[in-house]
């Protein structure tokens, strides 16, 4: 089981390696004759407008919300579903309620109109 | 000095830069970059505590869920302007000492605690954190009360989060 | 040999940093950032404690998993009222949101 | 009998131990090779799967795709990366130049890194670890987070509105992905890649196949390919959150978004369609490998198969997909999934087998049902006589009556 760990510690350290190589051989090997028009940002193919810190809509951070909230529920669940073996019919029972009560949520914002894109 | 001293002073080095650097930055991004880092090597840690379930919940939710809803807030918070005037408020100084004095007084009033010391045990043999952890949560004579509170404060924060930040437009 | 008390430090050294964050910072988003931190602080400890003293009893880990719990309410919750005020208020400067001072 | 890779790595053993090297700086050693040589034949997998890529598009629509280097065309991939190491690298100005770099690196490594836990034999894995199920959701958040910096480091409107979009629809669709994903690990009672392969008598896709098919649909969104590719609608946000990035920088994300494919194809099969399980693996473990791969690439088609014949769906319709039909539908497979679970522990395996399936079975017919009625008030509603929007039809229609 360590050397498991220690397996993915080191893929951990090397994976950037590979694509990190990539980026630097060219800088080995390509032209590199920067000038101001070349690295203007390009935007949408004509010059840029205005700030590039645009106003988001909030609803972006609404739907990340509610993907916390169910993530965190389902982390709860993994070990539940490991343990299954040891659970009488009532423990079952109570991971459904967890379900449940996180579905009434769910609900909520679906008939508050959270979820339509607006 | 074994593996696994050199591992947890490299992270500890790593994560402890990674959260003074959260605490300084002026940017906004670049904090909530940071306080990735540090996030992740915390991460580490439980890999070194063999808490293994608890690394990957870690990086699930810190960084792919919390870290993640702080940047979405952070973009839709910010003036066009460049805040003026500096990141930190006017007693930073004192704060900076209470921290200080703090972690002074808790690292001397655990090093006198006599378990302190204590060297790492052997885990039970067979012994599956996860399903043991699974178990107590839905046990009566475990945790199944805190589970369901758990259960009903995200639903309560959910819906509290959505009354408040939820704008219909008209 | 690696013992308890490497981790307490580093958690009560997080803890502390955290605690500077909160109290020094201006902008709300950055506060909870420093909580953030403390929190992660509380929950090495508790792994910790569970690893070093009790690891035949699970009680250290399933309070951790109740704190990540409590930590993504908190956040949802307070990001939520930031983003609120700050549709009100055009800034989340915490000395700026002043109303309720007297 | 053991597989080639173990008795290579045996035979490794006693050398370095016969030069008087320590057990733990050998199992270093091991480890790092182990990695290199992974790693190594994964990237040369996603060279030939540009080919294959482009190769089977042409077929799609009706073309014959590159052909002109090499036999076939084989040889373009590697043309390609000739041509991508000789390009100019333009940083475009305002760019935040180490998040701008750091986040193709990101998008690459993540996916490299998934491979880790992929089984490849009984006994050939990265790492046979306890959470593995876990930790491809963990590496693929950690993905979500290098396409946000990308977005965010270009200094640009648009990049960072195609990475917010991107992010909006990665983890809006993680939810049921991480739902569909349980199911199996609560059938198999562990989190461990090799355990649930060997739990998988008969193969999962024939117990529980409505959660293969969520989470099927809730990969090709989290892949960002078509029918779920608003994050790069050319149309609407130019192309989404890599519109700065030139030469080599792009060539990683679009090598990232291909391997990618093929590793969610593999997770699929190996979660689903008993990953290296097949005839005679047990004598000959070099032939688990050769089924893994031939199940995953055809997944891996099923997904290009869908990619190249379906159109995109606007975001409203992607969110409303997920959040209302999709979620719910994958709680309530999981909860269906465990109670039954747990009123069949006496149950014989082929009954336990047949009520599994006939849940899952009843369940697509009620909710085929329910989206019928949906879709007959859907084409009730857009049928109907709107102020703003008039279908062209109707607009040619009264051109035509006025003339």
């Amino acid at each position: 089981m360590p050397d498991d760990w220690i397996f993915i510690g080191i893929f951990l350290l090397l994976a950037p390696v590979f694509p990190a190589a990539a980026i630097l051989i060219p800088r080995l090997i390509a032209p590199r004759k920067p000038n101001a028009l070349k690295s203007e940002t390009y935007e949408c193919g004509i010059e840029t407008h205005g700030e590039t810190w645009v106003q988001f809509k909030a609803q972006y951070y609404i739907f990340a919300l509610v993907f916390l909230i169910f993530d965190i529920e389902i982390v709860f669940l993994y070990p539940w579903a490991v343990a299954f073996d040891n659970l009488p019919m009532f423990a079952v029972l109570e991971g459904v309620l967890f379900i449940l009560i996180l579905v009434a949520g769910l609900l909520y914002t679906w008939r508050k109109g959270v979820l339509e894109w607006v | 000095m074994t593996v696994m001293q050199v591992i947890f002073l490299v992270t500890a080095v790593v994560s402890l830069g990674g959260a003074v650097m959260v605490v300084t930055v002026r940017n906004l991004i670049h904090a909530s970059l940071w306080l990735i880092l540090t996030l992740f090597g915390v991460a580490v840690m439980y890999g070194l505590l063999s808490a293994t379930f608890f690394t990957v919940i870690q990086v699930v939710i810190y960084i792919g869920a919390i870290a993640i809803l702080m940047i979405f807030a952070i973009m839709l918070t910010r003036r066009v302007k460049q805040e003026p005037g500096s990141s930190v408020n006017n007693n930073w100084w004192l704060a900076g000492l209470m921290a200080l004095v703090l972690f002074t007084a808790l690292v001397w009033m655990l090093s006198t605690w006599p378990g302190f010391q204590t060297t790492l045990p052997e885990l039970p043999q067979d012994f599956d954190s996860i399903k043991v952890l699974g178990t107590a949560l839905v046990s009566p004579e475990g945790y199944v009360i805190p589970f369901e509170i758990a259960s009903f404060l995200l639903l309560a924060a959910l819906i509290g989060a959505v009354a408040v930040a939820w704008e219909r437009k008209s | 040999m690696i013992s308890l008390s490497y981790f307490l430090v580093f958690a009560a050294a997080l803890f502390c940093i955290g605690l500077y964050g909160v109290l020094a910072r201006k902008n709300a988003i950055a506060i909870l950032m420093g909580i953030e931190l403390m929190l992660n602080g509380v929950v090495i400890n508790l792994i910790a404690f569970w690893r070093f003293r009790s690891p035949e009893m699970i009680t250290g880990q399933a309070f951790g998993v109740i704190v990540f719990a409590v930590a993504a309410a908190e956040v949802a919750v307070g990001l939520a009222l930031f983003i609120a005020i700050f549709r009100r208020r055009n800034t989340i400067a915490a000395d700026e949101i002043d109303l309720l001072k007297w | 009998m053991s597989d080639p890779v173990n008795s290579i790595a045996d035979w490794l053993r006693m050398i370095l131990s016969s030069w008087g090297l320590s057990e733990g700086m050998i199992t270093l050693i091991l480890a790092v090779l182990g990695v290199v040589v992974l790693a190594t034949f994964v990237l040369i997998v996603d060279i030939l799967l540009v080919w294959i890529e482009r190769k089977m598009v042409a077929r799609f629509q009706d073309r014959i795709g590159p052909n002109r280097v090499g036999p076939f065309g084989i040889i373009q991939p590697i043309a390609d990366v000739i041509k991508l190491l000789i390009k100019e690298d333009i940083m475009p100005m305002g760019a935040d130049k180490f998040i701008f770099n750091l986040s193709p690196i990101i998008a690459l490594a993540t996916v490299l890194l998934l491979w880790a836990v992929v089984p490849f034999a009984p006994t050939v894995i990265g790492a046979d670890i306890n959470v593995a199920v876990l930790y491809v959701v963990a590496i693929g958040s950690i993905g979500t987070l290098g396409i946000i910096m990308a977005g965010w480091a270009s200094n640009n409107k648009y990049a960072l509105l195609g990475a917010f979009r991107t992010v909006a629809q990665m983890i809006a669709y993680e939810v049921p992905m991480i739902i569909a994903l349980l199911i199996p690990v609560l059938l198999a009672r562990s989190m461990g890649m090799q355990t649930i392969v060997a739990a998988q008598s008969p193969w999962y896709i024939f117990v529980i196949p409505l959660a293969a098919v969520i989470l099927f649909i809730s990969s090709i969104a989290e892949l960002g390919r078509t029918p779920f590719d608003i994050s790069e609608a050319e149309s609407e946000i130019v192309a989404g959150f890599h519109i700065e990035y030139t030469g080599m920088k792009f060539g990683l994300f679009y090598a990232g978004e291909l391997l990618h494919a093929l590793t969610v194809s593999a997770l699929i099969a190996t979660l689903f369609l008993g990953g290296w399980r097949g005839p005679f693996v047990d004598q000959v473990p070099i032939l688990g490998p050769v089924y893994l791969f031939i199940k995953a690439f055809l997944v891996y088609y099923l997904i290009m198969w869908v990619r190249y014949s379906f159109p995109r769906v606007r975001i409203d319709q992607m969110l409303g997909f997920n959040w209302k039909f999709l979620t719910p539908l994958a709680l309530f497979l999981l909860i269906v999934v465990a109670i039954l679970d747990k009123a069949m522990t006496d149950v014989n395996t082929v009954w336990y087998v047949l009520v599994m399936l006939g849940a899952n079975l009843l369940i697509v017919w009620g909710t085929m049902l329910i989206l019928r009625r949906y879709a007959r008030t859907e084409r009730v509603r857009i049928a109907e006589e709107r102020p703003v929007a008039v279908p062209p039809e109707t607009e040619m229609k009264e051109l035509v009556g006025q003339e």
